[in-house]
């Protein structure tokens, strides 16, 4: 008789655990609301990308099209994968002295983790971390990016 | 009143007098043959679509919404994609029978189209024998499954189709069982003789307790026979990667998948006939005004929906509950679904003979 | 047992061991001929050191005092004493060869494919020495100071 | 890179059934030679193991790794102490703000840095939610496992909120690399801590729906009672830790024997099972998250003013010398051991990954079992491949 009870009990249980998780399943079943589906990219106009988030690397040009990059090469020093090369050239300062100065801010985006040590490492905080993530393009070639704007400089008092 | 039955019998006559008997005869089976497969089709895609929308609900996700409106085509533009694919044959498979394996779980599905009444009066063969056809004919799917695992030359087919042979040779007893003991309680193995034993009321609620658990024992053994899960164990994913049809591609992939569906809709129709009335509309003993306006509904609206209230139940034990392990699988049927349900005929049986049902 | 209780017991048993007490835990080396057994004592005695947290290979071929040197470094601690002790094995770079612990220590095994995989160190009578990540036919050690892969590594 | 070794070769063209079986190596009379991945839904990833079987009995299994190996010991010893950070991010892609704490951890043992208490208490918060995004993962993935499929889906709702509070403050969802030696990089989003209590809020419940939907599900509890059993001295043996090791009742929590950053002045308890079967190591997971939650309650209104970040120079350098850091992770103990000649690169660095050691174990802990029962097992292990590969 004890066999019959503890088989019966078994039974119940068992049953009642299965009913439980049809009862969790079956209460988001009429509960559309729940649903967290993001219809990306329908929904690419009102889809929030926090401040930080790190996409790309960029430079900030103001109106005047004037950077901070002084091309001191601490990004480049500080990136773990080669990602970023600086060429400089020399200019002439007004004073007639030469200068280095940035000619052509090299990004690969291939090889970027968004790692952000470089912007850490940039003493005139001439580049940030854009939010743009669809950086997707047929040809690999394509994500080397040159990161100066044609004809900018600059930004006077800069150092 | 628009009906089914009005449809069939006016087809017949209007055959039988414009052809010699032979003539309509073949003609019928023409007729036959191709609703059937139009059915089939029909069914799949619904099928899926359905499947994948009640999984995507309870997943808290959106499911198909891309393909037509709402993604209602969704299962049609697959069906495009798997006919378009090569149908691969691996190297070392078995060729003959590795083909040959699809048409045999699918001509086993249809065959138990048979004797299904799926309204009033629309029924391809009412044999005398129906019940029993049914659970002799659905056996013959695991010889296809079996045929596929073993030809294609492919370790992970061949557990998968042993472990099928397995599963549905035990619980094709406790399913028999079930149906055996509506069969007591009818008092016939033929199917329109079992419905119109439920003109008064569904024998799942006429039959006292026994009766529904036979209506459970048969729920579970059917999700078992059709390899559904939680009893998936012949093409467990994340065991045995896709089971049986591991090795399949294709249309003959698409046959395998639809079979599984056109299974289910099979024994939820047996299920909906045996235990739910068929197409018998809901009637409460005396309530005379209620059981009139459910006779409005047509017969074919009360088949299917019963049909599919099943169908969605055997969806809704798949997305909620984990797979059971081959020997557990066993021991539920061999420990506990057997002796219940033999205990169940017993009592069922008792009920019969006294007459105590309602 | 702090470092001092350690050191006392290990001194009974290797008087020549050479102890640095300069890191964090205590550290001791011993001659690759006793390594085993007292491998075995570390296990089973006094010091109950049931866990080997750590099974690595140094390679000192890059420095000026080291180019033939190669040391094995065991970190150990015990679960019953939760004390911890570091012990180090010089190998002959030339030639690494060194006793297995794998059936003292199971973790061994793995640990040992796996500096025998990258470092070349051939740990006798070793159940099953293969190679762990690389392939079988993979030529060379890369995590050997002189390895070069022109292909697969980038140079800053 | 395409490996040809003999036990690999099982395509032949005998039938799949008897002893003749041409390249499984060692197979005997019965016995079936099954390659489990690499590509394999139950090994998240591309860890492949060599099956041996009778009939449906495992034999042995065998691990055969090194299929995203890329050396990053070997990487590391080319970067500095602030670049090589970042690239233990890429072990355990699941805890990478753990791993990056170790590494940290390390780098300041060396430096002898004080950590402001406010880093701190940011490091710890940051650990914890990582352990509870990590264990949501799992918890899907091993449902996954078993055939439950709805179960990943809600797991992952939550571990989405995890990472879009992530996001907000670190700047990015998975690899965030938020730690750079001498605290955090930048200061906590203005919004962190109200987003934090509102999960933490929300995540109460929802422990109980998963309590409901697989904890207490009769089929799961009897496809992991007394599977894949390993005992404390095997675990010990084997090198086991984390939550592995904690079903089976060793106590090995770090956070608890040698605590770091706040560890010792929060409370919460070391989870303790003592079966040793898939169940327990699944039921210690389960209690951890609310223990997470708990170690989160209990800080997130107490974040201290202060910096975040100590003054370190621009360019670090290690003293000569050997240093060693422990640090729990999801799945372990991680160990960080830089050797060091003095330089601005490490000379030598090991990291000790919890799941290499406690792959180990899956061997003995499977034998004798079903097919079925390695994806129980495999699941509580809850391995991360590039974590054992590196």
């Amino acid at each position: 008789m004890a066999f019959l009870k503890q088989y019966i009990s078994e039974i119940y249980q068992a049953v009642s655990s299965l009913l439980k998780g049809m009862k969790t399943t079956g209460s988001y079943f009429v509960r559309p609301k729940e649903i967290i589906t993001q219809q990306y990219p329908d929904n690419r106009a009102d889809m929030k990308i926090p401040e930080r988030f790190r996409g790309e690397v960029v430079m900030t040009h103001d109106e005047n099209n004037e950077h901070a990059c002084t091309g001191c090469t601490a990004c480049e020093l500080a990136c773990p994968n080669a990602t970023i090369k600086i060429v400089t050239k020399f200019d002439t300062t007004p004073e007639g002295k030469k200068k280095k100065a940035l000619d052509t801010f090299v990004y690969h985006l291939e090889l970027c983790t968004m790692c952000n040590l470089c912007v850490e490492a940039c003493p005139t905080s001439a580049i940030k971390m854009a939010q743009t993530f669809e950086h997707s393009v047929y040809d690999r070639s394509q994500l080397l990016k040159k990161l100066n704007k044609p004809g900018s400089k600059l930004r006077a008092g800069v150092e | 009143m628009f009906s089914l039955e009005n449809i069939t019998d006016s087809s017949q006559k209007w055959l039988y007098a414009t052809f010699n008997s032979t003539i309509a005869l073949v003609l019928q089976c023409v007729i036959v043959m191709l609703l059937v497969i139009s059915l089939f089709a029909v069914l799949g895609l619904v099928l899926v679509l359905m499947e994948r929308k009640v999984a995507a609900r309870m997943q808290i996700r959106l499911g198909p919404n891309r393909v037509g409106p709402k993604g209602m085509l969704q299962t049609a533009a697959d069906t495009l994609k798997l006919m378009m694919k090569e149908g691969l044959t691996p190297d070392g498979a078995d060729k003959f029978l590795f083909n040959l394996a699809p048409f045999v779980v699918m001509i086993a599905g249809m065959l138990i189209m048979a004797p299904i009444a799926f309204a009033k009066g629309f029924q391809i063969w009412d044999i005398n024998i129906g019940v029993l056809y049914v659970s002799a004919v659905s056996s013959v799917s695991v010889i296809g499954i079996l045929m596929a695992g073993w030809a294609s030359n492919n370790k992970y087919s061949l557990l998968g189709a042993m472990r099928s042979g397995a599963q549905i040779v035990s619980y094709e007893l406790s399913a028999g069982f079930s149906i055996v003991s509506i069969v007591v309680l009818a008092g016939s193995l033929q199917m329109s003789d079992i419905i119109a034993s439920q003109q008064t009321g569904w024998w799942l609620f006429r039959g006292h307790i026994p009766a529904i658990i036979a209506f459970v024992i048969f729920i579970i053994a059917v999700t078992a026979e059709t390899n559904r899960a939680p009893f998936d164990l012949a093409e467990a994913e994340s065991e045995l990667t896709a089971g049986f049809h591991t090795e399949y591609s294709g249309m003959k992939f698409a046959l395998f998948f639809l079979a599984e569906y056109i299974n289910i809709f099979i024994v939820c129709a047996i299920g909906a006939t045996l235990f739910l009335g068929g197409w018998m509309p809901l009637h409460v003993g005396h309530w005379k005004g209620f059981n009139h306006v459910m006779d409005y509904i047509p017969s074919s609206l009360w088949f299917l929906g019963k049909t599919f209230f099943l169908i969605f139940l055997i969806m809704w034990f798949r997305w909620t509950f984990p797979r059971l392990r081959v020997d557990q699988l066993l021991s539920l049927e061999w420990k506990y679904l057997l002796p219940i349900s033999m205990f169940n005929l017993l009592l069922i049986t008792l009920i019969a003979i006294m007459g105590w049902h309602f | 047992m702090t470092n001092g209780e350690i050191k006392q017991h290990i001194v009974t048993v290797r008087p020549n061991g050479v102890f640095d007490e300069t890191g964090e835990w205590l550290q001791v080396q011993v001659d690759i001929s006793e390594w085993k057994t007292f491998a075995q004592w570390l296990r089973n005695d006094a010091l109950q050191m049931d866990f080997l947290f750590c099974l690595t290979g140094i390679d000192w071929s890059a420095t000026a005092t080291g180019k033939t040197l190669l040391t094995m470094v065991y970190h150990f601690t015990s679960t019953v004493f939760r004390h911890t002790l570091v012990v180090k094995v010089k190998l002959d770079r030339n030639n690494p060869e060194i006793e297995t612990v794998s059936d003292i220590w199971r973790t061994a095994e793995f640990h040992e494919r796996e500096v025998f995989d990258l470092f070349g160190v051939k740990f006798l009578h070793h159940p099953d020495l293969r190679r762990l990540v690389l392939t079988d036919d993979f030529e060379g050690y890369p995590l050997r100071k002189d390895f070069e892969d022109p292909i697969n590594m980038i140079k800053l | 890179m395409y490996r040809e070794t003999k036990i690999l070769n099982v395509d032949s063209k005998v039938s799949p059934i008897g002893g003749d079986l041409e390249g499984a190596v060692g197979a005997d009379e019965g016995e079936l030679v099954i390659n489990v991945g690499p590509q394999h839904p139950a090994t998240h990833g591309v860890l492949h193991l060599v099956i041996t079987l009778q009939g449906e009995t495992i034999q042995k299994v065998e691990p055969h790794l090194g299929y995203i190996h890329r050396s990053i010991e070997k990487m590391c010893e080319s970067l500095s102490y602030r670049q090589f950070i970042y690239v233990t991010s890429r072990m355990d892609y699941l805890s990478a703000h753990i791993n990056n704490h170790g590494c940290a951890l390390c780098v300041e043992k060396g430096l002898q840095l004080e950590i402001p208490p406010r880093a701190q208490v940011i490091r710890v918060l940051m650990d914890e939610l990582t352990r509870i995004a990590s264990h949501e993962l799992w918890w899907g993935a091993m449902a996954m496992d078993l055939g439950a499929f709805t179960p990943f889906f809600y797991a992952f709702r939550e571990r989405e909120t995890i990472n879009d509070i992530m996001e907000e403050t670190c700047g990015a969802r998975l690899t965030m690399n938020y730690m750079v030696p001498g605290g955090v990089m930048y200061d906590i989003h203005p919004n962190f801590q109200k987003r934090v209590k509102d999960f933490i809020q929300l995540f109460n419940n929802k422990i109980d729906e998963y309590d409901d939907l697989v904890t207490n599900n009769i089929i799961f509890q009897n496809r992991t009672k007394g599977v894949g059993i390993l005992s404390a001295a095997d675990a010990i043996s084997y090198g086991c830790t984390g939550p592995v090791a904690r079903g089976s009742g060793v106590t090995c929590d770090i956070r608890k024997l040698y605590p770091y950053e706040v560890y010792d002045k929060v409370a919460f308890d070391e989870i303790i099972e003592t079966a040793g079967d898939s169940y327990a190591r699944y039921l210690v997971r389960i209690k951890e998250l609310r223990q997470s939650v708990r170690i989160i309650e209990q800080l997130i209104d107490n974040i201290p003013d202060g910096d975040f970040q100590a003054k370190t120079k621009a360019v670090l350098k290690l003293p000569r010398g050997e240093f060693y850091s422990r640090i729990e992770t999801a799945r372990g103990e991680f160990g960080v051991y830089i050797v060091s000649e003095g330089g601005t690169t490490p000379y030598r660095i090991k990291f000790r990954s919890p799941g290499f050691s406690n792959l180990s174990a899956l061997d003995h802990m499977s034998r004798g079992s079903k097919i079925g029962d390695l994806m129980a097992i495999m699941g509580t292990l809850d391995l991360v491949i590039p974590d054992i590969d590196r």
